[in-house]
This record gives structure tokens, C-alpha cells and sequence, in this order.
């Protein structure tokens, strides 16, 4: 047993034997401890009464068959005309929001813009999103009155705080490698940006816009009951006068619809990340799990 | 057309939390030399080489590349200096979603304008450029595909393809055969070779085999805790120099029992 | 490298028309739905000041109101505060359910994902008014509300997150003989902690918002009160209650970098 | 609102109503310069079915169309604010809304209230109070009105205020209320239980409907137990649901609530102004105009509002902490 | 307590996609040899020893382990397999944000009740061994840290601690050695080797690195697309087999200036 070889492997500091102490983690026990403090407290102070949870699963099932037992079948064709109304709305919505926050998004990013773009602009978004849709939806229609587009441009103000957001959010999340590479040849900011981290955050940005759409679908809802019209009108109409099985109709429209919208998306995103296209219902895992990407992506110190 | 020398000044760098990568590197890096750097996992191999195109900011001494003092370059005048020193990334740092072809036009970046990078409407003359080097490294086949469906090996070739499309006068290779099977490694390896003596380039490669570092390089440098512990021809690396740079002898460890392993006394097959 | 000769370029696959394809389809919805809602930019033009006196009240904040707002605030964090509890510890295993990486069996996967897309298309303001009638007014049809929007969202972003995952360590698992859900739990669940946190934490930013569509169908809270001082044009004390939803999100989305950063490394 | 942009902060006015117009009543102003409209929007907030609004609005829009001479088309908006925003902003030259908007919208943008409703040749009418548990609320058995309706406590004649003796009752019940907003829904109702003693935040528990006859409806199928309205808004269900005047019996109204009306937006010349309530008075004394108002709000006549009658609402509101 | 043999009897493992990447293997492996499986990148050397625990499910032949055939287990009887195979990776598959020794008592997954798995509850007894085999493998002192805290051999180091934690009857190691320097190599072979001397544990081991097969193993076993072109002992791999395994001899490659490299021409520094 020659002192050589003992102490070769480790070059390391020449540290206790043992396996140390178990580390005690002290700030995580105190974060757990507070969000459970949190929890108990609002349950224990919340004015709820419990005793109506009684009937709930009877009530749940009454109402789910005055909605499908059956549906209003006489109301399809105004549940779907209500639903694509809903759904352009949401589209213009969605497009409007992307051309404006994708460009303000990468001001609000580390790395890219001074501090003092940057603060401003997070600034903008979250006070974007602390504005209730309603009354963004009141500011813009003293411009543009009762119609759809008020609806769509109200759509479109609250994705901006959103969109903004995820945006930021994932171009500081990417790999540095490339972004690396880009800056090692001598590419300006603008350059770096292009080619070192949007096609590295393309998928997940791509992801969120379509996500966002699918929000703004039923976010319309709201919209509806300022008189832009769509899903938020009928909606309204019929459970205010407790027509059921109108709303059941309604329901399926949007469900149907918003399904096949969500397929259509996971299909584009498929196309996107892993060049092949594929319904995202269907569908397995890749059994190779040593992903490709690792060689791409592999990590730089 | 003279190729710059580098020149290392008392290099020290220190990183934000402390760590000292490099210490006190003095040394002349004449034009068109082919130079391995060897060392240990965190010997600072890689701080040695991003620190001449300022990926890895000096915090003392000073590097010289040609007449241009590294020291507080920055701006406009960063990225002139870096346009002239390619660099061959280990982990490849390519564009997974990327065509091949537009990676390789990456090297073209400090000559494009603003608006035809965004556009990606990239100059005839760069994309002749381009598809010229993957000609030269062989994978011009692939100018269209997917970088992430390339093998391993492709991949690093790719890599070198955009530094050889940026036109460099440096080139430096962080570990460019790391995770290839040993004929690509010598085909790359052979590579850079070529390019060094055919070009006149001056190459830096970082290289965990010393086996590969002797056979390719006119000279080493071996570097341990950031100090350069080696300095001379592949002849003179005996050894001698390998127990300095790698801590011990080769021969030690080639002793099949080694004896000192203690523990897991009941560490059998279950039964 | 061999004597291979120099092989030509191979032509440029022909992705242009196809780029083109993809861009005249979302041009083309674009300029339906367009024509559908009216698009009306002459408006925006000739009418962009109107809606400038009401942003002008509304952005000098009343600070006297805020004893007014302090009960509505409380009850709106206090749902928000259990319907992410819930919601969080509810979605977790379904989130593992419906990712591809860690729900080996097909079937089951499909029938989640199905249900899942249900529940997410469902609009919010119809789980609110539905909720009413089965329980009644009150906290608790807001907190099942709630509860319902976060499931939809969480389960969605987090089991994207769980496809995304490296499943090497998984597979290691496997390979020591453990079973899908033993692996799942040692292997996927601490990778997907970092992006489950922050999902979590989105999802309380939202109940905080989504106040406004709960406060609709009378669950009280934020939501009632905005109401009330907006039909009653009071813009300085809607002001001051978006201020302190604003200042609600911002620590929230301070919380969430910090923890972010705390675990993703 | 005061316009002094100090960007940190505003003392909302509140009793002063922006404008002070506590002390003052609010007639509206017009704009001199303005020229002539080319199209005209009419906004309506629904007090009933708005799916039914939609079809009944429009020989309105017809009938305006002929007699203005430009096009004047109908916007259906379930929420007050937007309304009144729309006429303040001139997306809208013409609202029929209840009375506190028309106050506001005055008040705010001074638009002109221009007419007042006339149901059963009244310009006013009482909110009311219903329930499904007529063996609470009523001291005498319940008896059909004119209308084939149940009522209790003298409430059939529909002249406020009666039987709020019993609200007290309404301890601990579930009530189903209308937006703050609604003078019917909400205000007087409201202003009545405070005045027998309840707090709606503490003694009630609120069932929120955004219309009267969904308030009516509420309280048929059971999910409250009583619940306010215009009187009698159980009429407009009665078509669907035949024996809703069985079943939901009236037992309480309010003293009595200004009629909604007709506000014309600021942004048109005098002339205009004129013209539009000159048509619109002329319509509702012809055949046609009558029943076309019926069916959209059982109006029967429209005339030359009173402001000061309609701001009572707005101190009614006052009284309970609003406005 | 016998070790089983492994045996593979015209085995073909084709991927879903239709390609085949093991074609008609027959081999036996005798209980406790240490083998060297070499090959050129995609030669098939992961698909051979991941279809001994089933990782990848064979669609010829059949391989049995010891006395069970691997054909159709499933479920619980395969768990059962594989938890007397263990596995190194050659990309660790640690779990980067939890402990050291967490990641080694992944290792006693089979042997572990569902609800203890759920909360983290190991057996006393598991943690011992777990501390035993980080002991083993020289890092019990990291038993506490971040696995994505050690370095590259160090994490290598966690995966045999975990593979030893679970008192395997056979190792199977994917290229264990793939991206470590040459001394961290050594070790981790050194290791492999001693485990299977004294534990009598078959080892299985992929290698890019003929040299490192030929030192480390009893048997060597030369993989090229997916068949098998060389078996024998470590002396008998001359450059014959060399040339067969990789499809071309070393000499020809050492040759300092290949010829054919025909591009490039006008590809030299700018200005
Ligand atoms: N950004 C950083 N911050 C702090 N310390 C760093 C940073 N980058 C590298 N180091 C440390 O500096 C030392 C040298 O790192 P360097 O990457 O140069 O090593 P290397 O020789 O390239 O090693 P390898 O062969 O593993 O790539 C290491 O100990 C490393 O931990
Ligand atoms: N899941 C899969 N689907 C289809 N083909 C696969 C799959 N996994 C591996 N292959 C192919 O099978 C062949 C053998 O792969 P394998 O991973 O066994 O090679 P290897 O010898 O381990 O190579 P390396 O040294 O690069 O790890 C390769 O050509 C590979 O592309
Ligand atoms: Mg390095
Ligand atoms: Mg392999």
C-alpha cells in the first residue's frame, strides 16, 4: 500500500475520511417553514364555509347534465360563429402583441441592453399585467368603441405584459456557447442576438406565442361582456338566464375548436424543434435518449 | 501580409469569484507556430487560450496580438482584433437548428452588415467562401443539412470550417478532439496541421493527450494551477515533463494492482 | 481527409417556397380575422387622445384608499395562496402523467393529455360562473376556480418542461432495476424542480390577477372592489388598486429570479 | 377630474363627484363646432334577455335611420361603464341607460340626459323583492296581482315603498344581487336594507347576476333564496317559465327609483342633440314606436327628463357608500 | 454464489427506424472476464451492451443471463435482471442538483419499498453501502455535495460508486473513460479492474481507445457496423485487427501529409 498511489487519485485537498457532516440546508427548511405558515394561515383565516362542499359532487353532476344531457344542438350555429368571432379576435390579438413585445423583449434581457432599458421595460410588462383586462379593455374603447377590434386590441395590450415576460425570460436562459461562438468572429450586439440566441430560443418563444393564443382564446371570454361580442356574449347570455344546455353547446364548440387548434400548434412546434412533423396526442419519445443536442450543446467549462 | 505574434506579459487572470485561472504567464507566441497546450483538467488550458481573443477578460500584465495592446480593447475594436483569431470550440458551440451553411457564414459576421444579418441574406462572396471551407474539411455535401444531425465528428469539422471562413491570422482550438474516436481525431488534428503550415496560421490548440499534443505541435506548453510548468519541443517532453505538468509519474499508474483501496470490504454480488 | 475531389455544392434544398407557404397561411388568417373583428386603424388615429384624461386619473393613485382596499387585498392573496397550494400539489404527479419522458405507457399518456386539453379549454370566466351555481358565492367558488385555471397551466408548462428533461439519470434508474415511477421520483423530480418553482410562482401572480374574473361572479376579493370603484368612475382608487397588484406581481417576479437562479444551477 | 398631473398621487373627490355636482344638477353641454355626424351608434345595456335585445332593437334603428336621415346602428353592451365611456368618448351619441349612468354620464362627460322613460304613465317605478320562500318573508298569505303575479305585503300596486319591515328576514339568506351599478339591482335595494339595518357584506350572502331577470331566474331555480329587480321583471320570464309568478313571490319595493332614459353625448352640435331627442320623442308617439319600446323595455312613452329627479339616484348611492 | 454467463445467440437488435444496429452477435461470455468492447463511432458498441439489461430490446436471437432469457422480460422480472446488471454511463446520467450520495443510492431502487422512494426514506443499511462504495472509489469526503459540483472524473466516479451500490453480478461501462484526462482515465479503469480481480464481477467495458482495451481487459471484442470482426486476447490485436475494427491501418493515418486537399485555394488570412 504505497503512500504513492494513495494519495494520487486525489489530488484534492486532503479533507476528512468520512463522508462529512449531512448538511443541514437551514434557508430552504426556512423557506418551507414560511410557505407553509402561508398556507395555513389563509386557510385557517379564509371566510369559506366548508359545510357547502357537502353537495358539491351532487350539484357538479346536476349541472354537468344540464349542460350535456344533451347539449342544445339548435345553438351550434351560433356557439361556433360566437367561437371564430372569439378566435379572430384572439389571433389579431396575439399577432399585434407579438410584432410589439418581441422587439421590447429583447431590450428587457440581460446581456443585451443597459440596465437602464432594461429595468424599464420589466417595469412596463409587469405593470402591463398588473392592469385587469377590463380596464384595458375600457381605455382602448373610448378609441375605437363597442366592437371586436377594442376586444383584439385589448387582447393584444395584455400580451404584450405576458409575451414580454416569457420573451426575456428565455433569451437569458439559452446556452452561451453560441452566443460565444458569434462573439468570438468578431459579430456585433445585433449579430450575437440573431445568430447566437434567437434560433437557440426560437422553440420556446414559438411555444409561447401559440400558448399565449390559445390564452387570448379564452381570455375573449371577458371581453364579450364590454361588447366585443364572441364566446364572452353567448356565454354570458346563457348561464345569466341559466340556459344550460346552451352553455353545454357553447362548451363543446370551444373545447373542439381550442383542441384543434392546440394540435395544430404542438404540430408546428414538433416541426420546429425536431424537424419532423407529428401530433402531439400521439406519438412517443425518441428512443434514443442520447439526444442529439448533447453534442451541440454540449457545456463549455 | 505578416501574420501577428502574440506576446504574453506577467498574464494574470483572476476570475470574478476569486479564482486565480492564470498566473503570471510570460511568453512569445511567434507568427505561424503550431503550439499544444497540455495540463490537467483545470489547469486553466482553456483560460490560456480565450484570454488572446478576450472571451476571458486579463486582470494583470498585458497580451499583445501584432501591435494591439489587448488591455481595455473593447467595442468596435474588440471584435476588429477578434475577426483575425478564429477559435474551435470544444462543446462545437454550433447552431443545432441551423443549416450547416449558416453556421459556417457565422465566421462572416464582423464583415456583414446589420440589416443582411438580420435578414440572413448573406453576401454570393461569403457563401463562396463558406462552401469553400466545408470543402476543405470534406463535408460539403452537408452545406444544407441540420448541424444537430451531424455525427460528432462532422460537427467539430464544421467548427474549424467557420474559422477558416472568418479568414483568420490566429487560430485557437479549445480541445478540438475531445469525445472523437482516434482516426477523426487525427484526421482533425491533421487539419489544423495542414492549415498552420499551408496557410501560415499561427494555431493554439488545447489538448488533453499528450500523445496527440507531441505529435502535432512544433512546440508545447503544459500548464498547471495556471502556471506554465513546460515550455520547449515535443522531444523534450520526457517523462520528467509529463510528472511536472501532470502531477506524477505515468508509471506509476500503469502498476495494474495498485494497492490502498480500503473500503467496501462487504461490497460483494448480492447473493 | 483523402483525394476525395472537391464534390460540388449540393443544390439548396428547396425550404423557400415552403418558408413562403407557412408565411402567406399567417398572413392569411391574419387579414380573415381582420376583416372579422373590423380592423379599424383610422379610429385609432382620429380618437388616440380620448382615452388620455382616464389615463391621466389613472395615474395619480388615491393613497388614501388603501385602508379601503386592505380587506379585499387580504381575501385576494389568501385565495391566491390556496388555490396555488392546491393546485401545485395536484399538477405535480399529473405533470409526470402527462410528459412523454416519464409516462412509459401510451395510452395512459394520450387519455391525460385529452383530459388535460379539456380542462384548458374551458374559459376561465365559465369556471367562475359554473362554480357559482354548484357552490354557491363566496371564497370558496373562487378558490375552485382558481384551482382549475392553475391545474390547466401548470400541468401544460411543467410536463414540457418534464419532455425537455435529460433522461440519462432516468435511465440509470432503470437500469438499476428501479420501476417507472421509482425512476420518475429520484431522477426527473429534482430536474424538474427549478422550472416547477417557477411555474408555481407564475400561476400566484395569476390568481392575483385573475381577481378581476373571480370578483365578476361575486367570490369577492380585489376583483368586487375594482368593480364597484369603476362603475363609479373612482380612476384615482382603481389607480391605487392596479399599484398594488403591481407591486403584488413585482415581488413576486423578484421571488421567482431569485429562486430561479438559487435552483437552476 | 382634476388633470393636475403630479404623477404621484390624487385625493379621489369623492362626494364632490368630480365635478361637484352634489350641489349642482348636471343638464350636459354640446359642442358648437362639431359637424355633422355621418353615422350614429346607439348603446344599450340590457336590463333583460340581450339575445332578445338584439332583435328587438331593431325597428328602433330603423325607424331612427329614416327620421335622422344617416345610418344609426345598435351596440348591446353588458357593462355600464363601457357604456357610459363610449358616450363620453363619442363612440356612442346616444345610450339608453339606467338612471345613475345618465347622472355620470353627465357629470363626467356631460352628456345630455335628454329623455326619461315612461312605463305605465309613470317616470319612475320601485325596485322589488322576491323570493321562493313566501312563508318567511310574507305577513299575509301571498295574492295574484293584475298581472296574474303572486304578491304579499301590498306589494301588487307596484308603488314603493312596502312591506320592508321584512327584510330583516333576510339575515344569513342568499340574495341575489346586480352589479353596484344597478339603481334597481343594487342601490336602493341596498339603501333599503341598510335602512332596516343589514350590511350586505356582513348579513347577507351575495349571489352576483349581471341582469334583473336573471336575478328573478336566480331565485326560481333555487340558487338564492331572495332577489331584486326592477318591478316586476318577473314579466319578462313569464313567456318561458309560466309558473315563475307562483313561485317567486314579491314581498317587498323600495321607495321609488328614477326611470332609466335616454343621454346624448356631448360631441354633437345643439342641433343634433335636438334633432336626435326630437326623433326619438317623435317615434315613441307613434303605433309602432310604442310597441317596438315595449318589447325592448316595456317603455311606453319616452319624455323630457328631469335631472333633478334623476340624480336622486346618485345620492341614493351616496347613502350606501358609492358614487 | 455464482456469477451467471451471459450468452448471446444470433442476436440482431434493428431500431424502430429499420436500421440494424447489432446484426447476428453470437458470443459467450464467461463469468467473470473483464471485456474491451472496441469500435468506430455508430459500430455498435452501445447497442451490444445495452441489450444485455435490456435498455435495448433485441428483435433476433436471444441473450441469456445466466438462466434467464432475455427475450420478452418484462416488468418486474426485468427489474429484477437488471438489478443485478450494473451500468456505467458514459455521460454520467447523474442527477446534477441532488447530493453525491443520493445519486449512489439510486443504485438500491429495486430494493427499495415504494413509499420510502417516495420520500427519500432510505434504509440505513442502503446508506451504509452507498458510503461503502463512495469510500471504494476514493470520495466519500463529496458525499454531501452537488453532484454537478465535482469534476468530470469525479462525477465518472459517482456513477461506479452507484453501479457498486448495487452489488451488481455484472458491469456493463459505456465508454467510462470518454472525456477525462489521461491519468483520471487510468484510475477509472485501474478500478474497473480491481473490482472485477476481487468481486469477480464480469466487466464489460466500451472503449474508443484501443490502447486503453489492450491494456485493461482479459478479452477484447472488435465491433464494426454491428458485427463482430475481432475477438481474442489483447496481444492477438495487432494491426491486422486494427485495420479490420477500423477500417483502415494507423500507419496510413500517422503519415504527416496526406495528400488530396485539393480546396481552398484563395482561403488564406484577410488582407
Ligand atoms: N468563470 C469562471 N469563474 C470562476 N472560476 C473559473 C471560471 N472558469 C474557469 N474557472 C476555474 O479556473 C480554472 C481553470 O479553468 P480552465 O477552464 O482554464 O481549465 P482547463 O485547463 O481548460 O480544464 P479542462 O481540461 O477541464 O477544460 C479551473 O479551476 C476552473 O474551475
Ligand atoms: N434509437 C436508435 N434508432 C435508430 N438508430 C439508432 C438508434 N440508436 C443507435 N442507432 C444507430 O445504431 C448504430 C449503432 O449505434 P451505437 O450507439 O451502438 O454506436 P456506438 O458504437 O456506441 O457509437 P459511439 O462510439 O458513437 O457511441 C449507429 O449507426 C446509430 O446511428
Ligand atoms: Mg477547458
Ligand atoms: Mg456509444
Amino acid at each position: 500500500m504505497s503512500a504513492v498511489t494513495r494519495q494520487a487519485p486525489q489530488a484534492a485537498p486532503p479533507g476528512p475520511a468520512g463522508p462529512g457532516r449531512r448538511p443541514r440546508r437551514v434557508a430552504a427548511k426556512i423557506v418551507w417553514l414560511v410557505i407553509t405558515a402561508l398556507v395555513v394561515a389563509a386557510v385557517w383565516s379564509v371566510d369559506i364555509k366548508w359545510s357547502e362542499l357537502a353537495d358539491f359532487p351532487a350539484n357538479l353532476w346536476k349541472y354537468l347534465t344540464l349542460m350535456f344531457g344533451p347539449p342544445d344542438l339548435g345553438k351550434l350555429p351560433e356557439a361556433f360563429s360566437a367561437t371564430i368571432l372569439s378566435v379572430q379576435m384572439a389571433w389579431l390579438g396575439t399577432v399585434i402583441g407579438i410584432i410589439v413585445s418581441f422587439p421590447l423583449s429583447f431590450l428587457a434581457a440581460r446581456g443585451v441592453a443597459p440596465a437602464a432599458v432594461r429595468w424599464p421595460m420589466r417595469g412596463l410588462f409587469a405593470l402591463i399585467r398588473a392592469v385587469p383586462e377590463v380596464v384595458i379593455a375600457v381605455l382602448i374603447l373610448s378609441v375605437t368603441g363597442l366592437t371586436a377590434f377594442t376586444g383584439a386590441l385589448a387582447l393584444a395590450v395584455g400580451s404584450i405584459g405576458t409575451l414580454g415576460k416569457w420573451g426575456y425570460e428565455s433569451f437569458e436562459s439559452i446556452d452561451s456557447g453560441p452566443l460565444e461562438a458569434t462573439a468570438s468572429v468578431g459579430g456585433s450586439p445585433v449579430a450575437q442576438m440573431r445568430w447566437g440566441v434567437w434560433p437557440q430560443a426560437q422553440p420556446e418563444v414559438f411555444a409561447f406565442w401559440l400558448y399565449r393564443f390559445e390564452i387570448n382564446v379564452r381570455a375573449s371570454a371577458i371581453l364579450g361582456l364590454i361588447g366585443a361580442g364572441g364566446i364572452g356574449k353567448m356565454l354570458t347570455d346563457n348561464v345569466q338566464y341559466r340556459i344550460w344546455d346552451g352553455v353545454g353547446m357553447l362548451l363543446i364548440v370551444v373545447i373542439v375548436v381550442t383542441m384543434a387548434i392546440d394540435q395544430l400548434s404542438g404540430m408546428v412546434r414538433h416541426r420546429i424543434i425536431d424537424g419532423t412533423w407529428k401530433l402531439p396526442l400521439l406519438g412517443r419519445r425518441s428512443p434514443t435518449p442520447e439526444a442529439k443536442d448533447t453534442m451541440v450543446v454540449s457545456d463549455n467549462d | 501580409m505578416t501574420q501577428p505574434d502574440i506576446r504574453f506579459d506577467h498574464v494574470g487572470v483572476t476570475y470574478p469569484n476569486g479564482f486565480s485561472g492564470l498566473r503570471d504567464i510570460t511568453v512569445d507566441i511567434p507568427a505561424g507556430q503550431m503550439i499544444g497546450v497540455v495540463g490537467l483538467s483545470g489547469a486553466g488550458k482553456s483560460t490560456f487560450v480565450r484570454s488572446i481573443n478576450g472571451l476571458v477578460p486579463i486582470t494583470d500584465g498585458d497580451i499583445t496580438v501584432g501591435d494591439k495592446s489587448l488591455r481595455d480593447l473593447s467595442g468596435r475594436r474588440l471584435r476588429e482584433l477578434r475577426s483575425g483569431v478564429g477559435m474551435v470550440f470544444q462543446g462545437f458551440n454550433l447552431v443545432g437548428r441551423a443549416t450547416v451553411l449558416s453556421n459556417v457564414l457565422m465566421g462572416r459576421l464582423y464583415h456583414t452588415s446589420v440589416w443582411r444579418t438580420l435578414l440572413g441574406a448573406w453576401k454570393k462572396d461569403d457563401v463562396n467562401l463558406a462552401l469553400d471551407a466545408l470543402a476543405r474539411v470534406e463535408i460539403l455535401p452537408k452545406a444544407y443539412a441540420r448541424a444537430s444531425d451531424l455525427s460528432g465528428g462532422q460537427q467539430q469539422r464544421v467548427g474549424i470550417a467557420r474559422t477558416l471562413a472568418q479568414r483568420p491570422q490566429i487560430i485557437l482550438a479549445d480541445e478540438p478532439v475531445a469525445s472523437l474516436d482516434p482516426p477523426t481525431s487525427h484526421v482533425v488534428m491533421r487539419d489544423l496541421q495542414k492549415i498552420n503550415a499551408e496557410l501560415g496560421i499561427t494555431v493554439i490548440t488545447n489538448l488533453h493527450f499528450l500523445d496527440l499534443a507531441r505529435r502535432y505541435s512544433d512546440r508545447l506548453i503544459g500548464l498547471r494551477s495556471g502556471e506554465i510548468v513546460f515550455d520547449g519541443t515535443p522531444a523534450d517532453a520526457d517523462d520528467a515533463a509529463f510528472e511536472s505538468i501532470y502531477g506524477r509519474s505515468l508509471t506509476a499508474d500503469d502498476v495494474l494492482d495498485a494497492p490502498g483501496h480500503a473500503a467496501g470490504a462487504h461490497l460483494g454480488p448480492a447473493s | 481527409m483523402s483525394t476525395a475531389a472537391k464534390s460540388a455544392p449540393p443544390a439548396k434544398p428547396p425550404t423557400r417556397w415552403k418558408t413562403a407557404a407557412v408565411l402567406i397561411v399567417i398572413a392569411g388568417i391574419t387579414v380573415w380575422s381582420a376583416f372579422g373583428v373590423h380592423v379599424d386603424f383610422a379610429a385609432i388615429v382620429d380618437n388616440w387622445n380620448n382615452a388620455s384624461a382616464t389615463i391621466a386619473s389613472l395615474l395619480q393613485p388615491d393613497y388614501w384608499f388603501i385602508p379601503g382596499t386592505g380587506q379585499a387585498v387580504l381575501e385576494t392573496v389568501q385565495m391566491a395562496v390556496i388555490a396555488t397550494a392546491v393546485s401545485a400539489a395536484i399538477s405535480l404527479p399529473v405533470a409526470f402523467l402527462a410528459s412523454r419522458s416519464t409516462n412509459p405507457n401510451n395510452s395512459l399518456l394520450a387519455a391525460v393529455r385529452f383530459i388535460m386539453n379539456i380542462v384548458r379549454s374551458v374559459p376561465d370566466l365559465l369556471y367562475a360562473a359554473v362554480l357559482v351555481s354548484v357552490v354557491g358565492t363566496g371564497a370558496i367558488s373562487g378558490i375552485f376556480a382558481l384551482i382549475l385555471f392553475d391545474f390547466g397551466i401548470i400541468v401544460k408548462l411543467v410536463s414540457e418542461a418534464i419532455d425537455g428533461l435529460d433522461v440519462g439519470p432516468q435511465e440509470a434508474a432503470l437500469s438499476a432495476g428501479g420501476s417507472w415511477f421509482k425512476a420518475d421520483r429520484v431522477a426527473m423530480l429534482p430536474q424538474v424542480m427549478p422550472s416547477f418553482t417557477s411555474q408555481v410562482l407564475y400561476t400566484f401572480e395569476l390568481n392575483i390577477r385573475a381577481s378581476t374574473v373571480i370578483g365578476l361572479v361575486g367570490a369577492g376579493g380585489l376583483g368586487m372592489l375594482i368593480d364597484r370603484v369603476r362603475t363609479f368612475y373612482r380612476y384615482h382608487d382603481l389607480s391605487l388598486i392596479i399599484l398594488e397588484i403591481l407591486v403584488i406581481v413585482v415581488v413576486i417576479e423578484f421571488a421567482s429570479s431569485l429562486l430561479r437562479k438559487r435552483l437552476a444551477r | 377630474a382634476s388633470l393636475t398631473l403630479t404623477g404621484c398621487g390624487a385625493r379621489e373627490t369623492s362626494d364632490a363627484s368630480a365635478t361637484g355636482a352634489s350641489s349642482k344638477v348636471c343638464t350636459g353641454s354640446s359642442d358648437k363646432s362639431a359637424k355633422d355626424p355621418k353615422k350614429l351608434t346607439l348603446a344599450l345595456v340590457p336590463s333583460g334577455d340581450a339575445k332578445k335585445l338584439v332583435q328587438t332593437v331593431k325597428p328602433l334603428e330603423k325607424a331612427l335611420t329614416k327620421r335622422l336621415g344617416i345610418p344609426v346602428h345598435g351596440v348591446i353592451t353588458q357593462d355600464y361603464q363601457a357604456a357610459v365611456e363610449a358616450i363620453g368618448a363619442g363612440q356612442a351619441q346616444i345610450g339608453m341607460l339606467p338612471s345613475l349612468q345618465m347622472s355620470q354620464a353627465c357629470d363626467k362627460y356631460g352628456a345630455v340626459p335628454s329623455l326619461q322613460t315612461v312605463r305605465n304613465g309613470k317616470t319612475s317605478y320601485a325596485a322589488q323583492f322576491f323570493t321562493n320562500k313566501p312563508k318567511k318573508y310574507c305577513d299575509d298569505t301571498p295574492k295574484k296581482g293584475p298581472n296574474g303575479l303572486m304578491y304579499c305585503n301590498g306589494t301588487a300596486s307596484g308603488n314603493g315603498p312596502a312591506g320592508l319591515d321584512s327584510l330583516t328576514k333576510m339575515k344569513g339568506a342568499k340574495v341575489s344581487l346586480l352589479q353596484a351599478a344597478s339603481p334597481a339591482g343594487y342601490i336602493f335595494p341596498v339603501a333599503a336594507m341598510k335602512k332596516a339595518g343589514l350590511d350586505v357584506k356582513k348579513d347577507i350572502d351575495t349571489v352576483q347576476v349581471t341582469a334583473n331577470d336573471a336575478s328573478v331566474l336566480a331565485v326560481y331555480k333555487g340558487d338564492a333564496e331572495v332577489g331584486t329587480s326592477y318591478w316586476d321583471a318577473r314579466e319578462v320570464v313569464k313567456p318561458d317559465t309560466p309558473d315563475v309568478g307562483k313561485k317567486v313571490v314579491v314581498f317587498a319595493l323600495t321607495k321609488e327609483v328614477p326611470n332609466d332614459g335616454v343621454s346624448i353625448t356631448s360631441k354633437l352640435s345643439p342641433s343634433w342633440q335636438q334633432k336626435i331627442s326630437k326623433a326619438m320623442l317623435d317615434y315613441s308617439t307613434t303605433k309602432a314606436g310604442v310597441k317596438a319600446l315595449t318589447a325592448i323595455y316595456q317603455i311606453t312613452g319616452l319624455k323630457k327628463a328631469d335631472p333633478k329627479a334623476l340624480k336622486q339616484t346618485q345620492d341614493t348611492a351616496k347613502s350606501i357608500g358609492l358614487g
